[in-house]
């Protein structure tokens, strides 16, 4: 397994979002992705999910070349993500959204086989008395941890997960760290954006750090925690908000 | 995986087709079997129409007269006669026609039951809104026939509408008489049940190209509108103004069009045109009329205005082309000043509710119905056979004048005249007026065509002068 | 799926009375005209409630489909001698392939932007078919040769009707199949239901592509039957009343949006006059100029609506929108199917069935 | 086929303009209520037209009174009615209420206009009404200029004197909405609204508040521009509908929710179906495809830069 992100710039109009961007992760570990508002965290990952095209730059999935592939094809060559803000389909049941990556990516797939398989995921997940309730009526952490259960009805080799404990009942933040570490055992590959630092330095294994759209720190999170470059990048933020405030 | 759904759309289709059929099949039959009487009776029918159009044999067997007509034959066996009539009463058709219309079947409804009925019978009405779409033309003659089981129908405005209905007419063998439908093929069919008073489109193409050459011009503008009524009317016109070597050119508009002005910029830039004929109705034709006014396109001592026949509408004229003075326009159907008694007491009872002299379609809308009246009176029955010969026989004075229709059944059309002399009325009486005073009403207008029927001797008021 | 008795007996009910109605109807061939028009409208509107409620794309570019399939088969009928038969079928595939175009023009385009393009697209259609007098036949509208030779509405009653029921079957099969599934998360969410694997733009143009076809279908068919098609037919207060349709009926539900058709066709007919009884009537005399000031038309045994039914649908459409954003009648068949889905729903909630049931399946595998 | 001369072509142009100006109105409000609420009127149209029948008939009624005063009364009568239609209806969608926020929006304002064109119908009958010419142009005659009551002629163009009016009056209803945008507390408000309305929100400007005002104001301008233009056009109930249509084609072209966008996509608007209806070859069709090359640059904008000249960002 690889994923190999190769030197990828991303220009909005005359903003430089990303600046020669290189990330390569080749075996299941956990990467915490993080950086200051604006760095370019969830720019670098519509990029790997095909959502944007590059600038300049490739990315490479297993040895083949995606950024130029729309994202369902990039998800079914085992690209699975979450979104920052929700997005569950809200006028549809929580079964019926567990169904959605499932027959997409298995078009021949027995319908009563993948029920009962997404109606196991709901249960790991604590939710399975949710199955019939339209995405619309869950609370904000029930919507995270569906869109973790279409994860695992997508089955990835790679999951970004974009702040996955942001605004979650610390009862529902359980299941979620079980999830990730299942998923880790399972052999996959997360990179794991976060605000919540606690979490990210419990779960990473590596720690790469986005600033202005350039890795600035990319290894072992003891070390990079003392970069001076980290250091400076988030006081920096802290005197941005001042000023903008 | 996607093949699959273009596959079942395909069986969709023929599986739909298959499940019709085999449906459709006892049905058939037994609709066969209730008609083998009705058959047998039929036959003198085709023995007398084959010589009329030998060409529609095959149409002619088409025509027995199918299950669901419901009018009894015989006058003993009602008490009110019902009689249908269809009119436009929603968009897209044309409300102010529809309107009108129905006044003058209400007028014309009142005068005959005062008067004692036919036959001491009353007559009922029953209207139907056919929005000038073909298929609520069709919905109209089924609803009529076989639910109010109408013994004749009368009335409609839009040639749309009834080229659909005449089929309905001659599927049941319903006398119809249309009031307000110009397109030549309604009577060019030579179906034995329709009748028409209005002008086929032909008819008035002639009367404008014969005044157009009567003022000796060389070259006209035409602007049309885009409809059933204005493109044949145009192409009509245009033909005939060629024959009598006038040049045109015709300019087309939607309906509803309001901002005329890069036309008649366009206009403009040619060569300036001696007349400006408009088939435009309603409200656009208003719009054009007025900004070709306040352009200084016409009317102008260069080039004459022939405005649309809506200009009979003084009020309504003056309202919205203020500066139209000197346009002439087209009248179909009668003026004030050539009115006989029957005109005079519909148009006493039509300015109740409208204040203006009655339009065309009015008129014929009246006549229409009398007409019906008179036949079924005649006949003395509901039968449709003896109702038709009634008609073909008629020769009575109602609001518009005299009508008799010289070809049908017992005189058929000869070779040398168009088909759609076919049960038409030949004498429709086309005009043309004159406004030569601002503000003023049609019924002081100068007649200026055709010479018979000239009020001030002349073929056109000049512009700005008085007569 | 297992459906409730009532349900059962409903739909059993009416698809015998829908096939009994000629019967029913023997005198009566206006009706059966109006029933076999309201079926024809069904066909537009579920079809267009497949298209926008369950593909969230709202075209206004229906109608004109429709009336392309009718031209197309009129015109290569017309030109070239074509049977009504392959008219029709090329008529269908012409109307898909204008689908096709406008789902690839439209991927772009969301909600708002896609409805005033198809607005666009609608109305150039009409202009141009107006406009083009030597081959569409302009505004004298073109004639279309009879599908069946046949003065009677019966074959054709089961003709439209064998329509309606075959194009609801395929409908229902693919909105209950993993498109529908499909269909439904790209209206939801279409970034979302790409990265779970989706192919947004295949499934949207798949939705356009098919209801195309079917309103194609449907359109050809019911011209061929009329016999003559005009461009007044496709002015956009004629899309508006498929739109109405379906959002009174239910713009999420196939049935819900046929019913709608069904019931606002057949409401309009009776509306055109409302009779009275002739008790009532000298009463109703004494009101005749204010009435006919309101633009109510007074006639010997009815009072004629008009404008005023229009103005009666448009209250209700807003009203439904407002309130019943599921429209009147996909509620109703929800209550009777209720029973049904709360038993799905408690079966669900006990697990241990569920785990046996997998259980036993993989000890079978 | 006509001569191209340099004088048809100022003779399409200038028409174009005139046309472009009011065009520009009419889509003014409609942008506005885009910028605010983020919905498309597809009742636009409608409001335009009872502006007009307001005039006619308060002209109609009170012979005397001042052209502008009934413009003004136009103005206030569809000001109430959109204001009511936004609280009754629109309001839920911005307090979030309503499950499909987009599609209700296309809908209910369709209803909208379904409901009050049938009522226009019903009420004042299908006649076409049209408002008498509010002036008569002064009398000069120069060399360049010339003029009648109803027509004025400069370089021997002529040019519609009633459509003149209109358009001066509709670059001043504009010039007063653009003044209004940006000098006053309101018209800052609105535009606060329209740039972020949360940002609006924490600064004390209560964004519900703010959508009722934007719409009325929208539908006001809408029917001052009917109000204007019912002395240049016969009026009839479903005259909107070509209005909502100009208007829609419009702000597509401008950019949604962009006013200067509005302004300049009105006049290129006027001047491009002057200029096609003037110059393409075949007369019989010029005027029947008028419309139609109106909408093939809306299809083409939305295609190609859906956001238009001025617009923000989809």
């Amino acid at each position: 397994m690889n994923l190999e992100v190769r030197d990828v710039v991303k220009n909005f109009g005359g903003l430089q979002a990303l600046n020669h961007v290189s990330l390569s992760i080749d075996k299941p570990e956990i990467v915490g992705l993080i950086g200051p508002n604006g760095a370019g965290k969830t720019t670098l990952t519509n990029i790997i999910d095909g959502v944007y095209k590059p600038t300049e730059g490739e990315v490479w999935l297993n040895n083949e070349r995606v950024d130029k592939m729309p994202p369902y094809q990039i998800a079914r060559r085992g690209l699975g993500r979450t979104f920052q803000v929700t997005r569950a389909f809200r006028r549809m049941t929580v079964m019926e959204n567990m169904l959605v990556p499932a027959l997409a990516l298995h078009p021949g797939a027995n319908r009563r086989e993948v029920e009962q398989k997404a109606y196991e995921v709901l249960e790991f997940l604590t939710v399975e008395h949710l199955a019939n309730e339209l995405g619309r009526g869950l609370s904000g952490g029930q919507q995270k941890l569906l869109e973790l259960g279409r994860l695992l009805m997508l089955d990835p080799q790679f999951i970004i997960l974009d702040e996955p404990f942001a605004g979650v009942h610390p009862k529902l933040q359980e299941a979620i760290y079980s999830y990730i570490n299942k998923a880790h055992s399972d052999g996959k590959a997360i990179i794991l954006i976060s605000h919540d630092m606690d979490s990210i330095f419990t779960l990473s294994e590596r720690l790469v750090v986005l600033h202005f759209g350039a890795v600035i720190a990319d290894g072992d999170p003891a070390k990079v925690k003392d970069d001076s470059a980290v250091i400076e990048a988030y006081l920096g933020k802290d005197e941005e908000e001042d000023e903008d405030a | 995986m996607s093949r699959k759904i273009y596959i079942s759309v395909f069986l969709l289709v023929v599986s739909a087709i298959i499940l019709s059929a085999c449906a459709s099949e006892p049905v058939v039959e037994t609709v066969v079997v209730t008609q083998e009487v009705v058959v047998t009776e039929q036959v003198e029918v085709i023995v007398t129409q084959e010589v009329v159009v030998t060409e529609e044999v095959e149409v002619i067997v088409e025509a027995t007269p199918v299950a669901g007509r419901c009018a009894p034959m015989s006058l003993d066996e009602v008490e009110t006669i019902k009689i249908g009539a269809t009119l436009p009463q929603s968009a897209p058709g044309s409300v102010v026609g529809g309107l009108a219309m129905q006044t003058a079947f209400n007028i014309a409804v009142d005068e005959i039951n005062s008067g004692g009925g036919i036959l001491g019978k009353d007559v009922d009405v029953i209207f139907y809104d056919t929005a000038s779409l073909p298929e609520r033309g069709t919905a109209a003659m089924e609803y009529l026939i076989t639910q109010e089981c109408v013994a004749a129908v009368v009335g409609e405005y839009h040639s749309s509408a009834g080229v659909a209905m005449k089929e309905v007419s001659k599927k049941y063998h319903i006398p119809t008489v249309f009031a307000e439908t110009w397109n030549d093929t309604i009577t060019g069919v030579g179906y034995e049940e329709v009748f028409r008073i209005a002008p086929a489109s032909s008819i008035v193409a002639a009367v404008d190209a014969n005044y157009l050459e009567a003022l000796g011009l060389e070259y006209v503008v035409i602007v049309t509108e885009n409809s059933d009524y204005g493109i044949p009317a145009a192409e009509a016109t245009t033909e005939q103004l060629a024959a009598k070597g006038i040049e045109s050119d015709t300019f087309s508009a939607d309906i509803g069009t309001q901002d005329f002005a890069p036309v008649i910029a366009r206009i403009q830039a040619g060569e300036t045109p001696e007349a400006v004929l408009v088939l435009l109705t309603g409200e656009t034709s208003y719009n054009f009329e007025q900004q070709a006014a306040e352009a200084g396109l016409m009317p102008t001592a260069e080039t004459i205005c022939i405005a649309n026949q809506v200009a009979i509408n003084s009020e309504e004229f003056w309202t919205n082309v203020p500066d139209g003075n000197y346009c002439s326009f087209r009248k179909v159907g009668l003026v004030p000043s050539l009115a006989n008694d029957v005109t005079l007491a519909f148009e006493e009872k039509y300015r109740e509710r409208f204040d203006r002299f009655p339009e065309s379609y009015a008129l014929e809308a009246y006549d229409s119905l009398m007409l019906m009246a008179n036949a079924i009176e005649t006949a003395g029955s509901l039968d449709p056979d003896e109702i038709i010969a009634a008609l073909e026989a008629t020769d009575i004075t109602l609001a518009q004048g005299r009508y008799h229709f010289p070809y049908g059944t017992q005189n058929p059309v000869p070779a040398d005249q168009p088909d759609w002399m076919w049960h038409q009325w030949p004498d429709v009486a086309v005009l043309f007026l004159q406004y030569f005073e601002e503000g003023q009403s049609a019924d002081d207008a100068a007649v200026v065509w055709p010479p018979q029927y000239q009020t001030h001797d002349t073929l056109l008021i000049p512009f700005g002068e008085s007569p | 799926m297992k459906r409730s008795p009532v349900i059962w007996v409903l739909i059993i009910g009416g698809i015998a009375i829908t096939l009994a109605l000629p019967l029913i109807l023997r005198d009566k061939q206006y009706w059966l005209f109006v029933a076999t028009q309201a079926y024809f409208w069904a066909i537009l509107a579920s079809s267009w409630a497949l298209l926008a409620g369950y593909a969230g794309q709202f075209s206004f570019a229906h109608i004109a489909l429709m009336a392309i399939a009718a031209y197309f088969s009129g015109i290569v009928g017309r030109d070239l001698g074509w049977s009504p038969l392959s008219g029709i079928i090329i008529g269908t595939l012409v109307a898909g392939l204008v689908g096709l175009i406008i789902g690839l023009l439209c991927l772009r385009l969301r909600k708002t932007y896609l409805a005033l393009f198809t607005i666009a697209f609608a109305e150039i259609v009409r202009l141009a078919i107006n406009a083009e007098l030597d081959f569409t036949g302009g505004p004298m509208g073109l004639y279309l040769e009879p599908l069946i030779q046949t003065t009677s509405y019966v074959p054709y009653y089961y003709l439209i009707l064998g329509l309606l029921l075959g194009s609801l079957a395929f409908m229902y099969a693919l909105a209950n199949s993993r498109f529908g599934l499909f269909f439904r998360s790209i209206r939801e969410d279409e970034e979302a239901a790409a990265a779970m694997g989706v192919n947004v733009v295949r499934y949207k143009i798949m939705a356009f592509v098919v209801t195309a076809m079917i309103a194609g279908l449907a359109g050809a068919v019911d011209h061929h039957f009329i016999g003559f098609i005009a461009p007044s037919e496709l002015i956009i207060g004629r899309m508006s009343l498929v739109i109405a349709m379906a959002v009174i009926g239910g713009i999420e539900s196939l049935i819900g949006a046929t019913l709608g058709a069904i019931f606002i066709h057949f409401s309009l007919e009776w509306l055109q006059q409302i009779p009275i009884p002739a008790a009532l009537m000298p009463r109703i005399v004494e009101f005749k100029p204010a009435l006919e000031n309101l633009g109510f038309a007074l006639t010997e045994r009815a009072i004629q609506t008009n404008a005023w039914r229009m103005v009666g649908f448009g209250i209700l459409l807003m009203v439904t929108l407002r309130f019943w954003q599921n429209g009147l009648i996909y509620p109703i068949i929800q209550r009777l199917t209720r029973q049904e889905a709360q038993a799905e729903t408690v079966a669900k909630r006990q697990p241990a069935p569920v785990e046996e049931t997998a259980a036993q399946e993989r000890s079978e595998e | 086929m006509v001569d191209i001369t340099g004088q048809y072509m100022l003779n399409l142009l200038l028409n174009g303009l005139l046309i472009g100006v009011i065009y520009a109105l009419m889509a003014l409000g409609l942008t506005l209520i885009f910028s605010v609420l983020g919905i498309v009127s597809f009742a636009h149209g409608e409001f335009y037209m009872i502006g007009g029948y307001v005039v006619y008939f308060v002209l109609q009624r009170f012979t005397n009174l001042h052209p502008y005063f009934a413009v003004l009364i136009a103005g206030l009568v569809t000001f109430v009615i959109g204001f009511i239609a936004e609280r009754l209806l629109l309001q839920p969608l911005a307090k979030g209420e309503i499950e499909r926020p987009a599609e209700y929006a296309i809908l209910i304002t369709f209803g909208l206009a379904f409901f009050l064109q049938f009522l226009m119908i019903a009420i004042v009958g299908p006649f076409p009404k049209k408002a008498a010419r509010f002036f008569d142009l002064p009398e000069i005659s120069t060399d360049i200029l010339v003029t009648t009551a109803t027509t004025l002629r400069i370089f021997e163009v002529p040019l519609s004197g009633n459509r003149l009016i209109a358009a001066v009056t509709a670059a001043i209803l504009i010039s007063a909405t653009i003044f209004f945008m940006a000098k006053t507390w309101l018209g800052r408000g609105l535009q606060a609204v329209s740039q972020d309305r949360q940002a609006a929100a924490v600064v004390g400007i209560n964004p519900l508040k703010m959508n009722t005002l934007a719409f009325s104001l929208g539908t006001m301008l809408a029917g001052m521009s009917g109000a204007v233009l019912v002395a240049v056009f016969s009026w009839v109930p479903w005259v909107g509908v070509p209005a909502s249509g100009k208007s829609f084609i419009v702000i597509v072209l401008g950019g949604m929710g962009s006013m200067p966008g509005a302004v300049l996509g009105g006049l290129i608007l006027g001047v491009v179906e002057s200029l096609g209806a003037g110059l393409i070859p075949d007369p019989g069709r010029a005027l029947a495809y008028k419309d139609a090359i109106g909408l093939l640059i809306f299809a083409l904008v939305l295609l190609i830069k859906p956001t238009g000249l001025f617009g923000r960002d989809l």
